[in-house]
């Protein structure tokens, strides 16, 4: 299945709680601003580059630029997707659990 | 509308629907709506079952009296859904002790399910509703 | 795919429409079919067709109103969260129906995936 | 104590409205003055004269309009939010008036609190 | 000045900000879904019990109330108002920055 | 209106209004609602400083393009207070580096103050506006 995270993880509890939850192997997306928590040299980003490790970590490309944040500064191993890809993941990894 | 018009000959179909409640009530209205959600879909026949995790464990929280903020207590609510068949009701483990709350403590009986079980139950689900 | 879309935030206030419509656009692109997206929630204020953004600014109701019609896919705004916040028939946009939540479930069942946007 | 109140989540979704309807009601009670309450951001949507709550549920956008009229609480709110949002003249509930953000500003001016009731 | 929040303490990041930048000394309400902070055996008692020490820390009864938290699972030293006691609050002690 | 009718003869006062910007940019409409805000009190003459924290401070981050999303980049706009005599512009230190971000990565010259000192500065404040 896939989880789909648009939460910032700096304010609220979102991501922790799907990260407890989700089943290792799992597909994660990132998107509005849940796509902060991709970025390298923050706060949290010792957890995501574990996270990428136990999961498939994607993250949402136009939600990215708007904010700023340059492509160099993904952290490595998380995957940047575009709406389409978006729509891919949906279909490939089945039904889809929002953590609003 | 056009040739795309969809195929609604859902006849017979058992879907496998979880509904998860992750917001405290009445701070917002989440809880309550999602509440008229899963009382809706009784009526379709699928498989139903309710998650309350995070700050969602709070909507079966015994004692509610909500006079005092003029607002509906909507918390009595949740024991008339065995009546509507829907049974499957679980909380998990660790979004409840964090918040200093047993079994006990909540106006339905649950199950209780680790945050792993629960992850388990959720990957096996077609359809996912939050709010 | 075919698939259901349900929307919980109202215009602006939230990303949750524009990312709605966006992941619709870009699945009608890639030739999947969206059955149906359900208006819960403020979502229902998506259909207010008195919603007028700045000449600038995307007009999310319009957009839905236009993709709606476009491409078949019913647009249905809840009854009961509609009435709550004075989302009536006679502020309705364009290409929206007012029904009852029962439209969600069976977009569940029918669609092969249902994605909820939000807050 | 003048005061002045903002305003920024609709009825029902947010409990911002209904605690500062009762902040509004405990101050007025204790003699205190409310001079303004400007609605911004969705609060807006607390004006609509269409909202129809179920009958066993507080009907906020009524609970203000009275309260604004037998107190002489002005009930503005923002052109610009309510303009996006599609809350427009005719859709407007008894004691609201649609005036600009400048009467926030004005109202943290002249009041000697200015409080936040928000999301 | 007076700092209200109305953020559940596990959700939101709200009342940490509150915390980190409330000069020692202030007052601070607890109102909404802010009102968990002030309940016993939580994951944020012990954050809540030191607050307690180091500001004026009040919890809004009537939301108490509504979430069914009895009073006396109320941590010692966190004072209960009502709506009157908020007025109250926000007359003595000026301005109101409001953790939203 | 009735004998209630409130004395608007703010001719002459200058308060301290300080607006706290905590929220990001896009994700929801905080950010922009209250810039207009900003820009309006400039037309009153008060005192005014402009706060960010927490995920308020990805507000001023540069480089947004927001042609993707479809929505309006108004990162710009923070550019234009100045015009406005708007420049007391706070960021605060905390928030800043747990987000990775240094001085240099905003659209417009700010000051960095540590929470504590921000504390203080809130604590002179007459009006606060957050959203």
């Amino acid at each position: 299945m896939l989880h789909i995270v648009n939460k910032s993880p700096f304010e609220r509890s979102a991501l922790d709680s799907c990260l407890r939850v989700a089943p290792k192997g799992g597909a994660i997306l990132l998107y509005e601003d849940g796509v902060y928590a991709a970025c390298v040299e923050t706060t949290v980003t010792d957890t995501l580059k574990a996270a990428a490790i136990e999961y498939s970590v994607f993250v949402l490309g136009p939600d990215l630029a708007a904010r700023g944040i340059a492509p160099d500064r993904v952290i490595e191993g998380i995957e940047v997707v575009d709406y389409g890809g978006f729509v891919d993941l949906v279909e490939e990894h089945g039904p889809v659990q929002s953590w609003l | 509308m056009n040739e795309l018009e969809p195929d609604y000959d859902t006849e017979g179909v058992v879907k496998k629907f979880m509904f998860v409640n992750r917001k405290a009530p009445y701070g917002t209205i989440y809880a309550l709506e999602i509440l008229e959600t899963v009382l809706i879909s009784a009526a379709f026949d699928q498989d139903v079952s309710v998650v309350f995790m995070d700050d969602g464990v709070f909507q079966i929280k015994k004692g509610q009296d909500t006079k005092a903020i003029n607002v509906k207590n909507f918390s009595p609510t949740y024991r008339a859904l065995e009546g509507y068949d829907v049974e499957k009701l679980f909380v998990e483990r660790e979004s409840m002790e964090a918040r200093g709350l047993a079994v006990d403590d909540f106006v339905v009986p649950v199950e209780v399910l680790s945050a792993e079980e629960l992850g388990g139950l959720m990957d096996q689900q077609d359809v996912i509703i939050t709010g | 795919m075919k698939l259901g879309i349900m929307v919980n935030e109202g215009p602006f206030t939230h990303q949750a429409s524009d990312s709605a419509y966006l992941f619709a656009s870009a699945a009608i692109e890639k030739g999947h079919q969206v059955l149906r997206v359900f208006f819960y929630y403020d979502g229902v204020n998506n259909a207010n067709r008195l919603s007028e953004p700045q000449s600038d600014d995307r007009n999310l109701v319009r957009l839905w109103s236009e993709l709606g019609k476009e491409h078949g896919i019913e647009l249905i705004v809840c009854v009961a969260a509609g009435l709550r916040r004075g989302m009536k028939e006679e502020l309705l946009a364009d290409g929206f129906t007012i029904s009852g939540l029962g439209q969600l479930i069976e977009a569940g069942i029918a669609a092969d995936r249902l994605v909820v946007f939000g807050d």
